[in-house]
């Protein structure tokens, strides 16, 4: 399904920037931007699941709220479902907000803590939906249902529940409206061991039944690796390689992705004592003034001197693997030429 | 988990939706202080409401012959200069304090709770709304209510009546007056609240802005607002007396607990518990104010309700 | 910082000048009157003779400039004259003149400085002095005897009206206390006084006693309010725990790591509350006779004396304005992650 | 990597005595709604030079079982009620305030869950690891500085001199989770307590940290306590693993006995909820049904029969205690489970 | 005892004023506390003294017809200054500094209060060092204006010179500090604060005055300033003390000083609006235009005077500082009638009856009285003062016992004795039934006092509301009186006519006099000298107290 090249994508995101000014000076003008995404793109085809990943601080939870427009974007194009969202105005971006939802990073902090659980749920069906009291109230209980909370805790306020409870809550909240494309911005970064293999199998069971599309953004590899069909690599503002799920854990080919592979650890002491760790050492540059030449030149261990003036394009280097690395530059006709089958691609 | 619940089950889930407002009260009922509080603060209304009615002296009635008296059965607070009743003035008098009090306070909140929320919520609206907050507090109070009276007393006289006009000149002149700081401090918090996840959850929603402020905003600014309303109380029905006392508020006869404390400020060494009546009860009121306040800053955050 | 600063002091000054002028249009449309306290054997043409010569009749918009000029100008340039000893040609430019007394506003409020000053600075810095310990010790001790007497007494303070406070003192001080006795204290300021050795500082220090006293019930009750709710918050950071960790006494985490963060958010109200400082304490001023600034200002309103309230309020604006700014960079200054450029 | 001297180093730890020894330990939180046993007769002993994981689920009374051994966890709603922690011949639960004072941040070094609250905001980071240094080492203001500098250089902070006149805001997540090492070990401590100290990290910065503790580990020679849910980073670093469960240790093993021959089925369940980078890609994740224990009394029964696979009848009337199971492995489990399952 | 003996030899005397003095030039402020403080400094030619005489001060003696200073046609006076008179920084004082006072107070730029003082006055010359002539425009009969009594006192050309006209707010230096021929002289001056003065070297009393400085304290509150004497002993006297007399009486008690009263003119009245204030009326509001409906009904403004218990007033608010009075024209002696003595009772009954003769009658039961529809209704206003809050409380009592009923409203004083054309709370605007104040006359003499009744003088929109008859009493039998006393200079006939017009504003009850009042104050036992004085500053003679013991 994911390389199924055939179908439209539910999503596409074209070259995408998102700066936030840096004010400064005696006037208070701007003075520069924090680049905390910079140009990037990729689709998201139906059905499909995207991984994000990247280290703390590279733009992911950036990239997820500006797909959803939650910020206004400095730049790019993105199409949910056919329909332009980047440049929507507020009464079209509320219409269209039914299709695209968000569980956020922070199940604690993306709740009101003087709401409860059931108006919670509700308060989309509310913005949305005209229905009344009673059919309301039915469907927020079918929707705890759905994410297996216990109707019993509709009155219940946030802080009485577990994380992982909390993080279903915002499952259901995002489910509300059947939307067909959720952005789950690390749903699972705040939880514990056990209680993240629970929301991780109840997303992909409301995948399985509800045919829903995510861009599931996490800094946590194993779990990608778990639910993603295809994942991007981000570093600095950047997607350094985009791939599908195997051959990127199988192989990855940027610098980058194979030292945040080498330094996942291993829950196993036996495997533990064979890995090869790739420890990257130098500072991790800041987005408001990024490295000239490739974003990772500052720590990559396999650093050019070309690295360091040139930035590396983002191309296909084999059927459906992009990386931006210089260790991995086709030729310039090449990449044309790559490039034109991905439009092609998108025609046919 | 998942398995189909009973249709009785789903029946009795779905009435304790009104019950939140037990919880909140168990909660409250559970902070004494609070609960002090609001015995005493009923016990006051309830005298200031139906102890006019039912004490037999009214609180304008002079007798000359028994002025300047003590404590007695028939006087229990002792009487003025004039003879009047010390005890129906102070039922009058609260009264009129309290109304004023109150509704001044509320007026404040009211006007300091939108333009703090205003100025935190809306950028562009930040800096214009905090100057127009400089102005207010660098405006000289005394000319400031000199004019007002100037302009509205008469029409507002005529429109609701003497003691009616007046009531809402005094409370609009206190309240557009007053809410300054209550203003400053939501916004602050307003500012902070914005950037939380919970309201850009709910713009992912597409929750349109008036309602993110009242479902989201509002009520998390809940407690700094508690403390603008009990300081807030307190001040209002000093500034009530003051107003009174420079001849900008109540027709002079009629009691007020400010007035009537400074009115026996001159019989202190006479007959001091003329001072103290009035001062106790402000005090007492203010006391019973601010522990209210917190009782109910606990009882409507959920999260200390569960502890 | 820096930069924040100067863009601050700089979008002051259109800010200033609104007020000002609102400031300005509600002192003259206020309907006091210059000649309201004069006697009434005086007759109407007298009044409309003396209101002539004072310039009330003049435009409003004429007046306004004119003040302008001469508080942003003329006065400055004065100062400076007779600061330096140069001769700027302020010389023979009409000053601003006080209706009442006829003589320039500036020096009547440099005249009263000291005793504002001295007598509510003495009591902010009392204020704050008991204040503080107080918040801290209660909130320390949250809900202990401590706290619940803290609450009650900064709450039947807050309620006390100066009128009231001040009188029950002078009652208790000056008239049941005989004047020979050690504690009597006197209940006139004298204003005159001044400190030249040991004796004159003893009285010095006892007139002020009283006055301090009662403005000094009045701060506390606030700032120990602000305090506490500030320590709060603070006691229960995980950065608190990290300091007794490191096995520091008890007295040091809460009076160096918890005490310093509390006092972020109470500096900021300190410094908010020293405007008020010079015009907050009318009623005290007034009962103390401390005839400082205060009293200047509620005489003068009385008088319909419009250039020196207009001048006197829109020094409290600047005053306000510009503690609002102090309050910002304290901020910064004290708590290192705000940066405002 | 080189790790072997480590494996050989663990061999003969058993024979040495335990550098602190905890022994029945019981935590008890008094809230408005009742009591939560948060720590119920803990017991575990670490040697010196050793590094014992602590896992188990969130909640279950890791992080208070280690505040409770140093009396950090405030008093009320906590009150550590049995037990013993011997420390140096030291019983730390009946020591006075002052032998305590000179454990904490002396001879145990503490690492807090959280880096980004638990370094004071508004003091230099230069300062706070110089508390400890200055308050038990005695250390002047140069010398401290000069260790100072040294620590920063430890956990390899670069242009460490330069730093210490910043703020905590100033440094990223990892970098402030180094100073809070730094602080641990400025005064060269017996034991380090380390709770979940890379949790928040990225895994490109926690791999830096976990080469950083076992390079130091080797240095210094201290004793390790570390606390994680990530069973990755215990299966990298530990000797031996606790495993605590609703307020229990129940199960106790070497790390490679551990993961090899999980003996209580809770143990099991975790090992197996995990999902790899490396391994293959299962389908679907297995999960640990059902909620954690409401920890609102002692507890009578078993605390994970109600997710249990393997229960017995004896577990509802009885909690197991812990029984050897193998050579420096028990477990607290009714159920015998077929060794290498 | 203590007042004979060098000069300077008592001390320090202090002095309170509950309201502090702005300045010391009086010219520039006709307020009675500048009045007052600047008598210890700057002095006039004659003084009157606490029964209300003339006596000379600068002058050798009071110029009348009889001993020639005053001209037959009563065009001039000539006044003849004492001899060997220093000011206080020695330079002799001389004629030209009289006639330069007059020339500063009447610059038509200068602002002078007290200008009014020399209303009439042509021309003043020099005859010699030590005679003065003043030559007014018209026969004067009471030519003792100018230059007499403590509100226009004489100032020292030398140091005003260059301060007349537009210059004179200015010249703060001299306004904080004139230079004058009286007892004691300023050391230091704050505005609205305090004064410190001391004992002028110059006085030409040989051993006064007494004391040797003067703290003169201003600011607080009546009853501080009366606590400050009376109970604290930290003041030695202390001015104006309208509190509840009972209070005063009190702190009397402790002993340590003495309450003194004085009586001139001042009376505490209604006035009775004999237009129409009500707001529906617009632009006409309380304007000849629209007579009241009521209140020009005799019979209802004598029944409001009947009911009043001026004696019970006097006792709640006044004590020995006031007397009830049925005249509007208490004082002096010669001036005061007696036609209307009838008040003095209180008579409900009476005042009932005089309403039901007149057809007031409650009709509808509301136990309001009411003719033709209109209800007695009326709105008292007053400004904000404990005593007058409880004068007013008292007559609204009185008032509905007889079937009227009355609102009550009090104004800040700047306010309601202010003249903003744009405040509607002013007393001369009177946009109410009924108001209360004090007013008097400086002086002795009626005659311009009695004239504010003239029809001419009613406050409307067409002269901005300044005009002096605030009841708006018009009557041409009491305009002819008033021009009939202008020409008169026979003082028997003046009397006559002075109590002819007061009994005629008291029978028209457009004004109900309801007490004489005396000006209290409070001063230490150990003070001696003090005569209380209302016709002149009440320290006017200041030069002779000094300490008992
Ligand atoms: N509102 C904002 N204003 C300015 N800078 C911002 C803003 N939001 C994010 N940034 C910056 O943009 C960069 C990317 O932030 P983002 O939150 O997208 O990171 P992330 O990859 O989601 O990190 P994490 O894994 O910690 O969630 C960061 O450097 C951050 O400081
Ligand atoms: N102050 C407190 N009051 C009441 N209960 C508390 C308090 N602190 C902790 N607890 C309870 O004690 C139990 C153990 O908490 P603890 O913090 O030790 O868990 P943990 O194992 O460290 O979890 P995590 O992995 O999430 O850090 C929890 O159930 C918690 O709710
Ligand atoms: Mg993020
Ligand atoms: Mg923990």
């Amino acid at each position: 399904m994911a390389l199924d090249m055939k179908t439209e994508p539910l999503v596409r995101v074209q070259n995408l920037k998102m700066h936030f000014p840096i004010y400064g000076g005696l006037l208070q003008r701007k003075v520069g931007d924090v680049k905390a995404v910079d140009g990037i793109s990729f689709d998201i085809y139906e059905g499909e699941t995207l991984g994000l990943v990247g280290e703390s601080g590279c733009g992911k939870s950036t990239v997820g709220r500006a797909v959803l427009r939650l910020y206004d974007i400095t730049d790019g194009a993105i199409r949910i479902d056919g329909d332009d969202i980047a440049t929507a105005d507020a009464g079209k971006l509320r219409s269209m907000r039914p299709l695209m939802q968000m569980i956020f990073q922070d199940p604690q902090a993306s709740l009101n803590p003087r709401m409860t659980v059931a108006d919670i749920i509700a308060e989309p069906l509310r913005e949305h939906v005209k229905m009344s009291k009673i059919e309301r109230e039915d469907r927020v209980l079918e929707l705890m249902d759905q994410v297996g909370l216990n109707k019993e805790f509709a009155n219940r306020y946030p802080h009485e529940f577990s994380g992982g409870q909390r993080q279903r809550i915002g499952i259901a909240r995002a489910l509300a409206l059947n939307p067909k494309f959720i952005v789950c911005d690390e749903p699972i970064a705040a939880l514990d061991v056990s209680i993240q293999a629970q929301v991780v199998n109840l997303l992909e069971e409301l995948q399985d039944r509800l045919g829903l599309t995510y861009l599931f953004i996490s800094h946590d590899l194993s779990m990608v690796r778990h639910i993603a069909d295809r994942v991007a690599v981000m570093y600095l503002g950047q997607i350094a390689e985009l791939a599908p799920r195997a051959e990127l854990y199988e192989a990855p080919l940027h610098p980058y992705t194979q030292a945040l592979l080498s330094a996942v650890p291993e829950p196993d002491p036996n495997i533990e004592e064979q890995v090869e760790r790739i420890i990257l050492t130098g500072d991790v540059p800041s987005p408001s003034n990024p490295p000239q030449g490739c974003n990772f030149c500052t720590r990559c261990p396999q650093v050019m001197e070309i690295c360091k003036t040139v930035e590396p394009q983002f191309q296909e280097v084999q059927p459906g693997r992009f990386v931006a690395c210089h260790l991995h530059q086709i030729a310039e006709n090449a990449a044309s030429e790559a490039h034109k089958s991905i439009q092609q691609g998108e025609i046919t | 988990m998942t398995d189909a619940a009973n249709p009785i089950a789903e029946i009795e889930k779905r009435k304790p939706a009104r019950s939140q407002w037990w919880d909140v009260w168990d909660q409250f009922r559970s902070h004494k202080g609070a609960l002090l509080g609001s015995i005493f603060f009923v016990i006051i209304l309830l005298a200031v409401i139906f102890g006019p009615m039912l004490w037999h002296l009214d609180a304008t009635t002079i007798d000359i012959r028994s002025r300047n008296q003590g404590p007695s059965l028939a006087h229990p607070f002792g009487t003025d200069q004039l003879g009047r009743d010390t005890f129906a003035r102070m039922l009058a008098g609260g009264r009129v304090s309290l109304a004023v009090g109150m509704t001044a306070m509320i007026l404040a909140l009211f006007l300091g709770t939108l333009i703090g929320v205003l100025a935190g919520y809306f950028k562009r609206l930040d800096g214009l709304l905090m100057r127009a907050t400089d102005l207010f507090l660098a405006l000289p109070l005394l000319p400031l209510l000199l004019v007002i009276i100037m302009l509205f007393r008469d029409r507002l006289s005529a429109q609701f009546g003497p003691e009616g006009g007046i009531f809402i000149l005094m409370v609009s002149a206190i309240g557009i007056t007053s809410w300054m700081q209550t203003a400053r401090i939501v916004r602050g918090d307003v500012l902070a609240l914005k950037e939380r996840e919970f309201v850009l959850a709910a713009r992912s929603i597409g929750t349109p802005n008036r309602r993110m402020i009242t479902r989201h905003i509002l009520p998390n600014v809940l407690s700094p607002i508690m403390v603008s309303a009990t300081l807030g109380i307190a001040t209002a029905i000093i500034t009530e007396s003051a107003l009174s006392f420079l001849g900008l508020g109540f027709p002079p006869d009629f009691p007020t607990w400010g007035r009537l404390l400074f009115d026996s400020i001159d019989y202190l060494q006479q007959s001091p518990e003329r001072v103290m009546w009035p001062g106790l009860a402000i005090s007492l009121t203010v006391l019973s104010v601010n522990y209210i306040g917190d009782g109910l800053r606990d009882a409507l955050d959920p999260r200390i309700r569960g502890r | 910082m820096f930069n924040f600063t100067i863009r601050r002091l700089i979008l002051t000054i259109p800010t200033l000048l609104f007020i000002s002028f609102v400031i300005f249009l509600i002192v003259k449309l206020s309907p006091s009157d210059p000649t309201g306290n004069l006697p009434l054997t005086i007759p109407a043409e007298v009044r409309e003779q003396i209101r002539e010569a004072l310039g009330v009749n003049q435009p409003l918009i004429v007046q306004y400039l004119k003040w302008l000029q001469q508080f942003f100008w003329i006065e400055p340039l004065i100062y400076l004259e007779n600061a330096t000893g140069w001769d700027l040609g302020a010389g023979d430019a009409t000053r601003l003149i006080s209706y009442q007394t006829r003589s320039p506003v500036m020096d009547l409020i440099m005249q009263r400085m000291p005793q504002t000053l001295w007598v509510v600075g003495t009591a902010y810095v009392v204020g704050i002095l008991i204040a503080l310990p107080i918040g801290v010790i209660s909130a320390y001790k949250q809900y202990s005897v401590f706290d619940q007497v803290g609450t009650f007494v900064s709450m039947v303070g807050f309620s006390v009206p100066p009128f009231f406070s001040g009188v029950v003192v002078i009652v208790l001080f000056s008239v049941i206390i005989p004047s020979d006795s050690f504690f009597w204290l006197p209940s006139i300021y004298d204003t005159t006084h001044r400190v030249t050795d040991w004796d004159s500082f003893v009285y010095q220090f006892r007139q002020m006693i009283m006055p301090v006293m009662v403005l000094a019930l009045q701060i506390t009750a606030q700032i120990s309010r602000f305090t506490r709710a500030s320590m709060l918050d603070n006691l229960n950071q995980d950065y608190v725990r990290t300091a007794r960790a490191k096995g520091l006494r008890e007295r040091t985490v809460v009076l160096l790591h918890v005490l310093r963060n509390s006092m972020i958010p109470v500096v900021t109200v300190i410094a908010l509350g020293i405007p008020s400082i010079f015009g907050g304490a009318i009623i005290t001023e007034q009962v103390f006779k401390v005839n400082g600034l205060g009293q200047l200002l509620i005489l003068s309103i009385q008088g319909g004396d419009v250039p020196t309230v207009q001048t006197l309020t829109f020094i409290f604006a600047i005053l306000i304005v510009l503690f609002n700014l102090i309050a910002d960079i304290l901020y910064g200054l004290l708590d290192p992650r705000i940066r405002y450029d | 990597m080189p790790r072997g001297d480590l494996s050989d180093q663990s061999a003969d730890l058993s024979a040495l005595q335990p550098v602190l020894d905890v022994q029945n330990l019981k935590t008890v939180f008094k809230t408005r709604s009742g009591e939560v046993h948060a720590v119920n007769s803990v017991s575990f002993d670490v040697k010196p030079g050793e590094l014992l994981g602590v896992v188990g689920e969130s909640g279950s009374g890791k992080s208070v079982t280690m505040m409770s051994l140093i009396g950090l966890l405030p008093s009320p709603p906590a009150d550590v009620k049995d037990g013993r922690v011997i420390f140096d011949g030291v019983d730390l639960l009946k020591a006075d305030a002052k032998t305590l004072r000179s454990v904490r941040g002396g001879k145990i070094g503490f690492v807090f869950q959280d880096p980004m609250t638990s370094l004071n905001p508004v003091f230099t980071v230069g300062f706070q690891i110089a508390e400890p240094l200055r308050k038990h080492m005695g250390l002047g203001k140069r010398a401290a500085r000069a260790r100072s500098v040294e620590l920063l250089e430890l956990v390899g902070i670069p242009d460490a001199a330069r730093r210490l006149s910043d703020y905590p805001h100033q440094f990223s997540g990892g970098m402030r989770q180094r100073v809070m090492i730094a602080i641990a070990l400025a005064c060269d401590p017996k034991v380090l307590i380390a709770d979940e100290p890379t949790t928040a990290l990225d895994v490109t910065i926690q791999a830096q940290i976990l080469e950083l503790i076992k390079d130091l580990r080797q240095k210094l020679g201290m004793a390790i306590i570390w606390i994680t849910h990530d069973l990755g980073v215990i299966a990298g670093i530990a000797d031996r693993v606790v495993v605590m469960y609703g307020g229990q240790i129940v199960e106790q093993a070497p790390v490679k006995e551990l993961f090899g021959n999980p003996q209580h089925p809770y143990t099991r369940a975790l090992l197996e909820t995990i999902p790899s980078v490396r391994g293959p890609r299962e389908d679907k994740l297995n999960v640990i049904e059902g909620q954690p224990p409401i920890m609102g009394a002692a507890p009578t029964a078993c605390p994970f029969r109600a997710r249990c696979s393997f229960r017995h009848d004896r577990c509802d009337r009885e909690n197991p205690v812990r029984r050897t199971v193998g050579p420096g492995h028990d477990a607290a489990c009714f159920h015998e489970f077929s060794h290498g399952a | 005892d203590g007042h004979e003996g060098e000069r300077g030899r008592d001390g320090q005397l202090n002095i309170i004023y509950w309201q502090a003095p702005s300045t010391l030039n009086p010219y520039l402020s006709g307020g009675t506390k500048e009045i007052e403080s600047a008598s210890m400094i700057v002095e006039p030619l004659a003084r009157f003294n606490e029964v209300g005489e003339m006596v000379p001060w600068l002058a050798e003696s009071i110029p009348t017809v009889e001993n020639g200073g005053v001209a037959e046609d009563l065009t001039s006076i000539t006044w003849t200054l004492k001899e060997g008179v220093l000011w206080s920084d020695g330079t002799p004082f001389t004629a030209e500094d009289a006639i330069f006072t007059w020339e500063y107070c009447t610059h038509p730029e200068g602002g002078c209060a007290n200008i009014n003082y020399f209303d009439g006055v042509t021309s003043m010359e020099a005859v010699d060092d030590r005679t003065l002539k003043i030559t007014f425009d018209a026969p004067k009969p009471f030519p003792y204006t100018a230059l007499v009594g403590s509100e226009s006192p004489i100032i020292q050309k030398a140091q005003f010179e260059n301060c007349i006209g537009a210059a004179a707010p200015t010249c703060t230096e001299q306004n904080f500090g004139p230079i004058g021929t009286g007892p004691f002289k300023v050391d230091e001056f704050k505005a609205n604060d305090v004064i410190q003065l001391s004992a002028n070297e110059n006085f030409r009393e040989a051993g006064k005055p007494a004391f040797a400085t003067v703290l003169f304290k201003g600011g607080g509150d009546a009853a501080a300033s009366a606590r400050s004497v009376l109970e604290t002993g930290e003041f030695d006297y202390a001015w104006n003390l309208q509190i509840d007399p009972q209070v005063l009486s009190d702190m009397e008690q402790v002993g340590i000083g003495t309450v003194a009263v004085a009586f001139a003119t001042s009376v505490e009245r209604l006035m009775v609006n004999q237009t129409n204030p009500d707001p529906a009326l617009g632009d006409e509001r309380a304007t000849l235009a629209h007579p009241h409906p009521f209140l020009t009904d005799r019979a209802v403004g004598r029944a409001m005077s009947m009911a009043i218990d001026r004696s019970l007033l006097v006792e709640v608010g006044y004590g020995a500082g006031g007397q009830p009075t049925c005249n509007v024209l208490p004082a002096p002696e010669a001036y005061a009638s007696t036609a209307n003595d009838d008040c003095l009772t209180q008579d409900i009954e009476g005042a009932k009856q005089v309403l039901e003769d007149a057809g007031w009658t409650d009709t509808n039961g509301n136990g309001i009285r009411d003719k033709d529809g209109i209800e007695l209704e009326v709105l008292y206003q007053t400004s904000t003062n404990a005593v007058r809050q409880d004068t007013q409380a008292l007559i609204k009592q009185w008032w509905s016992e007889i079937g009227i009923e009355t609102e009550l409203r009090n104004i800040d004083a700047s306010v309601f004795f202010g003249s903003d054309p744009g405040s509607p709370d002013t007393f001369q605007k009177f946009f109410a039934d009924v108001e209360m104040y004090t007013n008097n006359f400086a002086g002795v003499d009626p005659e311009a006092y009695m004239a504010r009744w003239l029809c001419s003088d009613i406050p409307s929109p067409e002269n901005q509301w300044q005009g002096n008859n605030n009841q708006r009493f018009c009557d041409p039998a009491y305009d002819a009186l008033v021009d009939e006393m202008s020409q008169t200079a026979d003082l028997d006939r003046r009397a006559e006519l002075a109590k002819q017009m007061n009994d005629m504003l008291m029978q028209s009850y457009s004004i109900i006099p309801l007490i004489h009042r005396g000006n209290p104050s409070a001063h230490a036992n150990s003070l001696g000298g003090v005569k209380m004085n209302d016709w002149d500053s009440e320290i006017w003679n200041v030069k002779d107290w000094y300490r008992t013991e």
